[in-house]
This record gives structure tokens, C-alpha cells and sequence, in this order.
């Protein structure tokens, strides 16, 4: 699937660009794939949202981003945090509540952040971050920084009330922001198509925001670097927001607990047939690089994920006393004298 | 009687005012064919079919808006929010809307609906997942706030909020949704403002609401088998109608108060009935009155920490200890 | 302006309708300049927003809808009540504050309603109604009732998040429901051109839902009407939600306060030279109708008016007691015992 | 010393910051322009320009989600809300969002914004625009609350407010828009959590805050006048951070409580205070704790009953005297 974009497409990536997105796509895969194992070994509690099968979507924007350009993702969020490099150690230590948790056990799983990294954060109220990622994008405007803000959310999220205002407000605005809409087709257990009065519930709804319909195919990460790029650059360049809809779909079910048993087979082996990451193997092969060089890149995620899996389980439980901390910025939580 | 877990007795609360009333609907996220994402409304579909239970979109201030518009014309909506924490999506129309709408037309509409929600941490959701809201909730003249700690009460209460002409916040606990229970057989009402006292005693009165309840009722037992202290614990069961009598006639007769509240200190529940309990219950006080509560934070997410901040048996136990003993 | 609906027209009105319509606009805009003189007089407190110079979509609509047909509207909601046939002498006495108003002086200006003519409120926050009126409309589609919902809103109201979830939600239940967005070009002070990424704020908008983009002259009462006889059988046939959009132009500010002078003078003078109410005068002239019948129709309103002024000055202040009355359906208001 | 209202003074308030500070912005619906509806904005665009004042669509969640946005990225907006019955509009991005954010990423992002809003009743605009919604600010973990009753107040706690690094929710009154009074020449600013002892007295402890200060106030002098009965009067100021130690070293001094609070009666923010003094300063009280509030009901819109409905001078004299008399 082509963008219907008019715009001049971005350069093409250079093999090096493409080995990295490759790499990062493995990095998520192999970090989220092990993060659901660790689940049912009783490591990782509460909930998780995994990204498998979407990764695409993240390795493509983040590869066509500057280092200070603005992340905000949803719960579905580590494949955006470890595409920006967030660190996976810190990473698993949050999905297993441990003192050395990106957030220190406070945040968990859905509101993973990494701000060194600006990766602004995982929001887990549906559509409350695409305003957030607007208002980023305004301060970046103001300060006149050149920085941009890229907002990921799901196809469910285009029917909530923040959506329609932070479109409108980002067009009006002509904010640097690039609104990314992975559809992975579902909402939770529902079809997006059930509940949903158009077809394609992002693109058709550019226009009412004055922007164009732009479509990309979500398991291609070259084809999502391509518009990612040039959205990215059109935001840099003062001519506004963007809003992608990536057609994607996730391998498992929306989060831990869910066997995902709602979908059809057929579509299901459909979308499988179509995982990014083979995909991408495949046609770096065919670009000339050899099976050692690829086979090294797996391998040495494998070792890094095993090393920060390591290090995650050897953490320890968070202090009870660090509760009534980082409330308010002066690192308490006072509210009285 | 049967035994139900605390789950399904959510669903057989609604099934049973759903035979009874066809005006009875009920709509929300995944609520249909997939019963729920915690289960809570499974088979609704299969019985009563796709008219009367309804899947929508993700569009909070649409599902309780709608059920608003709905109620006030003849069905009786019961709309599902998945977490209570999204009631911050549709606030509008709950306290704006749903709350003051009989009032300022002088009665000349009536908003008969239930807002069902699965309310409360202990699940490892984190600070958006995990909230308590009946204070919420609680602070809005209009609603009325109901919030069960028995599979008996999920079933009476549901139905009780089914049939009352008003609006009615509904809040499941998710801590609670595998606790079983015996539920009566045939039809069960639960009349909405009446506490129960679960645990008489004399020596001190426990308030607590929905999952605090069995950690008050356990705390109770084990300072009557350590301490020799004598509690009586009462399950307030609503807010609003919040039922002050039960709790002021209480402390008439044990002169000391303590509230067990989930939600973060500052203005949760326990700090309406401590003013009350302060100035109609004055005199029959003996020492302070004591709130125990989640301190005023949001939740954290790790298990650990989500352990150490909500109130637990032992912070419970031994509050209620000291203070006595301080009093002494 | 012709709608761009390509949906046969209805039937055009008979003489008698559009000499009703013209009665209804006169009702409105006499009720409403008398109130406007009677706030300076001190006697209206608090707000009023005036729809001088809208009524040709309050009328129109009205005439297109059946008895049992809800009405939602907001705050400036006056002329919708008038022409569902709301009591007159109630709607000053909800002005006054007094016992007698509609809602005994607990609702005011901007909460007039009155059930029993279906007219089931005004809403004072922006957005709420539409979701509320797609719930009227659902609850007819359920009893099989027959009856449609119409919801009047301003063109501020497109941009906020409650009016995409209700036209998402309506579109994919195929509710009877027809929203009406009048269209005055202006938010309170700001031009609606000036925040809004479209140039049809609800138009352009329609798309959005899988809807026609339906603009209307909204100060043609007679063009209104064939609209709203569409868009309000197709509702009725099963066929679903309208959108409608109406342009028109307040005359005077935005509410009592405000003498709207952020407003191009030569903007006032086009649309006061474009005003409904001499235009369908001038209309009816020209088709037979004489002056005498028209002056008596004005001279019946102007007393109507009048006999209503005077019942509400003289009725009543509500008494205290009935602060704790009508929160609940038991008629009162305790929350404890 | 100048004489401003209170109108004037939030603009000179938002004026001496923004010529402080260059990333102090100020977005809103017709705050530029039109110098906002209630006029509070007037001037400021005219000399800062609309880049730093900004008109917005009618879009709560993406006002106040930008202004998020914006204080985790370096700047220091303040986001009006024009009546703060709107806040339910926003309420997910106020209560999920801007308040919980700071401490779920373990203080990885502060988010330094001020959230100013048109509170209260009095001017007959009914139950949709004449909320006041403090109480529903201080039962959420991470905001501050801030409600001054003055004008020197309102410029002080203003630059407090804007110069505080986390999020402030800035109730300005409605009623006292047209009062007037003195505010001190050259940079002030007042601090949050510092409550002020209006009016010095021992026989009791009067807590109020806003439009109810005055009314404290004028109540104090008549009790005084034509009873003998001398009351303390202190003006909360702000409700979080909360300066509960100044309201218990007044009760011990006075041995009586009451609360003069203009929100609706069930979990006002007097619950808080009296719960607070139930348990810490039960050993000075005499007798009870009395809060004066309005009736648990929505705001009517006439004249006479939104008088009769809010606690007035003659309802706290008459309260304070009837119940000082009960108690002896
Ligand atoms: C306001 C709100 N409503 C409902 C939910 C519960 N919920 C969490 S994820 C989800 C589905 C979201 O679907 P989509 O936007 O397509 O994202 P995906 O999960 O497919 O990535 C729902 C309904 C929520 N978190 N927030
Ligand atoms: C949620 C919300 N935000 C702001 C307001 C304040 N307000 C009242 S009317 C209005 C303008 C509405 O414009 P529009 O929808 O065009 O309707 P009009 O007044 O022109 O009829 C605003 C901003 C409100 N009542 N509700
Ligand atoms: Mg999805
Ligand atoms: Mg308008």
C-alpha cells in the first residue's frame, strides 16, 4: 500500500539506516515476546500490552526522528520507548515492579517513559495524549526549537473526544506534530469496523482537519520510514501537522490475559504471513546483505535482552518509603503542614 | 441460596431486572459479544441479544451521554464504564448533565440509570487503572453512589439502582471480583442507604466500603483475638443515601470512630461522616476520631508498593490499637 | 444557498405552514427584543442569550417535526422553546426568577424546558446535548417509537470532542437523530473561521461520519424547512443521523452583556439586510398573501407577548423551601438521614 | 500600594509573570482578542503579543492537554478555563493526566502550569456556570488549590502559583470580581500553603475561603457587635498544600470549629478540615464541629433562592450563635 500522499517522498534510506530499523524491529520482538513468558512465570504482574507484529510502525518513525524530537506512545508503548533507546534493563525492571524500574516501579507496564530519551511518556486513557503530544509540539513552536512531536495511538482511539480536539487545534495551530495512527484493527475485542461510522478510521477523517489522507502499510518499515520522513520534515518546516494511518495488526491478543480468540483464522494467518520482520529480513537479503550479518544482529538482541532480562531479575523490590515521594517537584508529597 | 463469585453476580443482577423490565438496556465497551473484559457481563448478549446490549466505540462522554438522553425518555440504561478512573472522561456528563438535570428543570424530567464501573487497585494497574472514585462521586448533589462488598449486596444493590428513578454510580470492585458469596435464591432487593452492621462490638465502630469491608472484618477479628478490643464494623454499603443514623447510633454506643477508606485522604469519604460523626456525634465521642486511608498519592503500580499504600489488615489492626490504647 | 443533498426535496409547505412559520419567527424575535429591554429594566438577571436574527431554524425545523419529536438545544434556546409551543408566560417567569417560571426559577435562561411539548432542555455546557439527543434517539429506536431526535448547536460547538463521539456513535447505530449546527460565525467573540481547521465547521465535517455535507441558508425559513422535512423522514425511515448545517448571524452579542463589537460593521449591516423574518414577509407578500393578514399576525403576537410579560411581573418570587426540592424523583433532596 | 479589583488584579497578577519570565504563556477561549469574557485577560495581549496569548477553539481537553504538553517541554503555560464547571469537560487530563504523571515516571517530568477558572455563584447563571469546584481539586494526589479572596492575594498567589513547579489550580471568584483593594507596589508574591488570620478572637474558629471570607468577615464583626462573642476568622487562602497547623493552633486556642464553605455540603473541603481537627485537635474542642455550607443540592439560578441557597451573613451568625449558646 502506497501513501496517497502527493508530497515528494523522502530520500530512501541507506543500508545502514536499514540494518538499524531491522535491528530495532528484532529488539522489540525479542524483548516483548520474552516479556509475555516472564508473565506467565509470575515476573511481570499486572498487565501488559504487547506490540508484536506492529513494530514496524515504531522502528520506521523513530529511524526518520531527531534525537530531540518527542515520543508519545499509549500502554502498547515498549516497542516507541526501546525504538527511541530506552534502556531495556530499566525497561523489564518496570514490568516486573522493581526499584530499578524506569519509573522506579511507580509507573509499570502502560506508562512506560523514558525523558532522557524524550520519550515523553505511555499513556493509558485512550486519546488523552494525542493534546499532551499537541502541547509539545506548541513548545516546541514557541521556543522555536525545530523540534517535533510524534504521537502514536490505535484505531479505537479515533472515536474519543481528544482526538477531534487536538486535530483541530494542531491544524489551526499549523503545530509541528505527526499523528500516527497504528490500526491494528481492533479496539479491544471489538472490530474497529464495528463501531466505527468510516472505513478507515483515521484517514477518513483527515479532511475534516484540513489535512490529507495519508495510508501507509504498517508492517513495511521502509514504507513507514518513507512517509514518516516526510511528515516529520513538513512538521520541521512550519507546515503543520500530519495524521498517518498505519495498517498494522497485533500477533496476540490486547494485553496479557487476552487469548485474542475473537479474530477469524483466516485473518489472523493473513496478517502472521505478513510479519514485518521477515518481511524486512527478506528484502535485505535480496538487497545484498548476507544471511552472518543479519544472523549477528539477532543474536547479539538475543544477548542484550538475556543481559537486561539478567539484570531486571537480580533488581530489587522497591522501598515502601519511596511512595510518598516525587509527588511534587520539590521530590515529596506533602499536602499539608 | 447459591454461591456466586462477586463477578458473576454482576451479571445475574442485571439479567434478573432484565426479565423483569424490557425497558432495561445496558451499553459500553466490549460489553457484548465479548461479556465484558473482566467478565462481568457475560452471556448478557446470548440472552437478551444485540438490541438490548449494545457494544460502542471508545467514546465515554457519548455511552453515558447517550444513556442520559435515553433514560430521560423512557428506557432505563445501564451504561458500563470499564474503569472508573475514565469517569474523567465523561465528568461533564455525569455531574453536569446526569446530576443536575431533575433539579433544573424542576422535575420535569427524570434520569433513571445505572453507571456500572469496575472501581479500586489492587490488580497492579498503576495510577490510571486502579482509582477509587465513589468520593468522587460522592461530592455531587444528584447521585446516588453505591458500592457493594458481597456478592448478595452486587445483586440486591444492582437491582435496587436498577428500579430507583435516579441516577445511580455503581462501583465494582476489582479486588473483589473473585470473592464468592451466597446470593439468595429468586428475585433480591437490597434497598439503597442502608449500612449493614456485620460485626457487632462495643468498643470501637468501623466504617468501611466495598474491598476495605473483609480486611475490616478480619482486622476486627484479630484485635478481638490479640487485643481483646472489641470492634464493631459496619459496611456502608452507599454513600448516597449515605444511611449517618447506623454509624451515629454506633458510636453512641463504643464513644470511638474509625473509617477504613481505599481512596486517597484528602476529602475521601470518611472525612463526610467524620464531620458529621464531629458535630452530631460529639458527645458520645471519647477520642478522636481516626481515618484510615490510602495517603494522598496516586497509586503506584508495583506490587510491593501497591501493597504498602492501600490500607491493609495490620495497618488496620494496629491503628486501632494505639489510638485506643493512646487514649487510655 | 441550496443544500447540497442530492435526496429529493419534500413537499413544499402550503400557504398555511409558511404563514405559521412566519408566526413563529415574529413570536421569537418579539419575545426576545422585549426580553433583551426587560433585562436593562433589571428584571431578567443573571444571562440571556438571544437568537435575534436565527429564528428561521428554530421555525423551520419546528414545522418540519412532529408533535412527539424531541428538541435538544443549548443555552440560547429560547427561540427552539417558542416555536415547540413552550408557554410563553412560564418562559418570562423562568427569566424573572419567578415561582411560576417553568422550571419555578431553579433552571433560568439557560436551561429552558419544557417536556411537555418535547422540548427536552437547553444545555449550558457546549457539546453535552449531542450525545444526550443521540440517547433520545437510540430510545426511539428501541420502543419503535417512530420519533426522531433534533439537536440545534452553535458552530463553536464542532470543535469540541463530545460532538465527534455523538456523530460517530449516531452514524454507526443509524439513530433518528438530526444535528443542527447554526452556523452564526462566531464562537462568544471569536470568529469560528479563526480556531476552526475547515471552512464549513460542521460541513466539512460530515465525511468524517460517512454523512452528506448538508449547508442550508439558515435566515430562509422556507429553504430550512425543506431541509429539516429530509433530514428528519430519512431519520424517521431508519435511514439514520443528518447533519445539518445552517447559516445564519446573531444580531446582537452573545449574551446580554456583550454588544458585540469585535464584529466588521459592514459584516452586521449584510447579514441585518438578510434578516429571516422581512425576508419571508416580503416572500409571502409576493405570493398572494396581504399586508392586513401579516400586520394581524404581528398584532396578535405583539399582544401575546405583552399578556405574557404581564402574567409572569406579576407572579411571584419562589419561596426558599423550594431549595430542597426535585433532586429526586421522590421530589426531594436528602442524601442522608 | 494601589487600589485594584479583583478583576484588574488577575491580569496584573499574569502580567508581572509574564515580564518575568518569557515561557509564561496564556491560552484560553477569548482571553486575547476579547481580553477574556469576564475581562479578567484585558490587556495582556496587546503587550505580549498573540504568540504568548493565545485564543483557542472551544476544546477543554485540548487546552488544557497542550498546556501539559507544554510545561513538560520547557514552558510555564496558564490555561483558562472561562467557568470552572468546565473543568468536568477536561477532568480526565486535570485528574488521570496532569496530576498523576509526575509521579508515575518518578518525577522523570514535572509539569509547572497554573489551571486559572471563574468559580462560584452569585450571579444568577444556575447550576451549570456557578459551581464551585475547589473540593473536587483537593481530593485528587498531586494538584494544589489555591482560592483567594483579595486582590493582593490574587497577584501574590498568582506569581506563587505560576512560579510553582508543579500543577495549580487557580479558583478566582466570580463574586469578588467588582470588590476592591489594595495591592502592595513592585513584585508581590504570597506563598502557597500560608493561611491568614483575618480577624484575631478566642471564642471560636472561623475557616473560610473566597467569596466567604468577606462574608466570615462581616459575620465576625456582628457577632461581636450584638452577641459579645469574638471569632477568630482565618482565610484558608489555599487547599492544598493545606496549612492545617494554623487552623489547629486557632482551635486550641478557641475550643470551637466552624467551616464557612460555599460548595455543596458532602465532601466540601470543610469535611477535610473537620475531620483533621476531629483527630488532631480533638483534646481542644468544647463541643462540635459545625460546618456551614451550601445545602447538598445543584445552584438554582433565581435571585432569591441562589441567595438563600448560599451561606450568608445572618446563616453564620445565626449558626454561631445558636450553636455556642447549645453548647454551654
Ligand atoms: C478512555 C478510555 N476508554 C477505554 C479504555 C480501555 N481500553 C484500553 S485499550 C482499549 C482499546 C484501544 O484500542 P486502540 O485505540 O485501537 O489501540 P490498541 O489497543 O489496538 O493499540 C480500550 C477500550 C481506556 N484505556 N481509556
Ligand atoms: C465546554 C464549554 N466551553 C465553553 C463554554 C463557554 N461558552 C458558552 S457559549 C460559547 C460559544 C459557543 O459558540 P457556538 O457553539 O458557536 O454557539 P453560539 O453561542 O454562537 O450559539 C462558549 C465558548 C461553555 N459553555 N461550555
Ligand atoms: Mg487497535
Ligand atoms: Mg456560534
Amino acid at each position: 500500500m502506497a501513501g496517497t500522499s502527493s508530497r515528494p517522498a523522502a530520500a530512501p534510506p541507506d543500508i545502514d539506516a536499514r540494518l538499524a530499523m531491522y535491528r530495532v524491529m528484532v529488539e522489540c520482538r525479542t524483548f516483548e515476546v520474552r516479556a509475555q513468558e516472564l508473565f506467565f512465570e509470575g515476573l511481570v504482574r499486572g498487565t501488559t500490552h504487547l506490540g508484536v507484529g506492529q513494530e514496524a510502525v515504531a522502528a520506521g518513525f523513530a529511524a526518520a526522528m531527531r534525537d530531540d524530537d518527542y515520543s508519545f506512545a499509549t500502554y502498547r508503548g515498549h516497542n516507541h520507548a526501546l525504538a527511541r533507546g530506552t534502556d531495556m534493563a530499566g525497561l523489564y525492571a518496570e514490568l516486573f515492579g522493581r526499584a530499578t524500574g524506569l519509573m522506579g516501579g511507580k509507573g509499570g507496564s502502560m506508562h512506560i517513559t523514558s525523558a532522557e530519551h524524550h520519550m515523553m511518556g505511555s499513556y493509558a486513557i485512550v486519546g488523552a495524549h494525542l493534546p499532551i503530544a499537541l502541547g509539545a509540539a506548541w513548545s516546541a513552536q514557541y521556543r522555536k526549537s525545530g523540534q517535533v512531536a510524534v504521537c502514536f495511538f490505535g484505531d479505537g482511539t479515533t472515536n474519543i473526544g481528544a482526538f477531534h480536539e487536538a486535530l483541530n487545534m494542531a491544524a489551526v495551530w499549523k503545530a509541528p506534530v505527526v499523528f500516527v495512527c497504528e490500526n491494528n484493527q481492533y479496539m479491544e475485542y471489538t472490530p474497529i469496523g464495528a463501531v466505527t461510522a468510516v472505513a478507515r478510521p483515521a484517514a477518513d477523517r483527515a479532511a475534516a482537519y484540513d489535512l490529507e489522507a495519508i495510508v501507509v502499510d504498517g508492517n513495511d518499515v521502509e514504507a513507514v520510514f518513507g512517509v514518516a520522513a516526510t511528515a516529520v520534515e513538513r512538521a520541521r518546516a512550519g507546515d503543520g501537522p500530519s495524521l498517518v494511518e498505519a495498517l498494522t495488526y497485533r500477533h496476540g491478543g490486547h494485553s496479557r490475559a487476552d487469548p485474542g480468540k475473537y479474530r477469524p483464522d483466516e485473518e489472523v494467518k493473513a496478517w502472521l504471513a505478513r510479519d514485518p520482520i521477515p518481511a524486512q529480513r527478506a528484502r535485505l537479503r535480496s538487497a545484498g546483505v548476507d544471511a552472518a550479518t543479519l544472523d549477528t544482529i539477532d543474536a547479539n538482541v538475543a544477548a542484550k535482552v538475556a543481559a537486561a532480562e539478567a539484570a531486571a531479575r537480580g533488581a530489587p523490590e522497591p522501598l515502601p518509603d519511596v511512595i510518598e515521594t516525587q509527588l511534587w517537584a520539590d521530590g515529596g508529597s506533602s499536602w499539608r503542614n | 441460596m447459591a454461591e456466586l463469585t462477586y463477578r458473576a453476580a454482576v451479571a445475574a443482577g442485571i439479567a434478573q431486572e432484565m426479565r423483569r423490565d424490557p425497558m432495561v438496556v445496558l451499553i459500553g465497551e466490549d460489553v457484548g459479544a465479548a461479556g465484558g473484559v473482566f467478565k462481568l457481563t457475560e452471556g448478557l448478549i446470548g440472552e437478551f441479544g444485540p438490541e438490548r446490549v449494545r457494544d460502542t466505540p471508545i467514546s465515554e462522554q457519548a455511552i453515558v451521554g447517550a444513556a442520559m438522553g435515553a433514560a430521560m425518555t423512557g428506557l432505563r440504561p445501564v451504561a458500563e464504564l470499564m474503569f472508573s478512573d475514565f469517569f474523567a472522561v465523561a465528568w461533564d456528563m455525569v455531574v453536569n448533565q446526569i446530576a443536575k438535570t431533575r433539579y433544573m428543570t424542576d422535575g420535569q424530567v427524570s434520569i433513571p440509570l445505572v453507571l456500572r464501573t469496575a472501581n479500586g487497585a489492587g490488580l497492579r494497574f498503576g495510577a490510571q487503572h486502579s482509582q477509587s472514585v465513589e468520593n468522587w462521586a460522592m461530592a455531587i448533589p444528584g447521585l446516588k453512589v453505591v458500592a457493594p462488598s458481597t456478592p448478595a449486596d452486587v445483586v440486591g444493590l444492582m437491582a435496587a439502582a436498577i428500579r430507583d428513578p435516579d441516577p445511580v454510580i455503581f462501583c465494582e470492585h476489582k479486588g473483589l471480583f473473585a470473592t464468592k458469596g451466597e446470593v439468595p435464591d429468586g428475585e433480591h432487593i437490597v434497598p439503597l442507604g442502608k449500612a449493614a452492621v456485620i460485626r457487632e462490638g462495643h468498643d470501637c465502630t468501623i466504617v468501611a466500603l466495598a474491598a476495605m469491608v473483609p480486611r475490616a472484618v478480619e482486622a476486627a477479628g484479630r484485635l478481638s483475638d490479640d487485643h481483646g478490643i472489641d470492634a464493631e464494623v459496619i459496611d456502608l454499603r452507599t454513600l448516597i443515601p449515605l444511611d449517618a443514623q447506623a454509624i451515629l447510633r454506633s458510636v453512641e454506643k463504643t464513644s470511638r470512630l474509625f473509617t477504613v477508606e481505599e481512596n486517597p485522604r484528602a476529602l475521601g469519604w470518611g472525612a463526610e461522616i467524620a464531620s458529621i460523626v464531629a458535630d452530631e456525634g460529639f458527645y458520645s465521642l471519647d477520642a478522636p476520631i481516626v481515618r484510615i486511608t490510602t495517603p494522598h498519592v496516586p497509586l503506584p503500580s508495583s506490587a510491593v508498593l501497591e501493597d504498602a499504600v492501600l490500607p491493609t489488615v495490620e495497618r488496620v489492626v494496629e491503628t486501632v490499637r494505639q489510638r485506643l490504647e493512646d487514649a487510655q
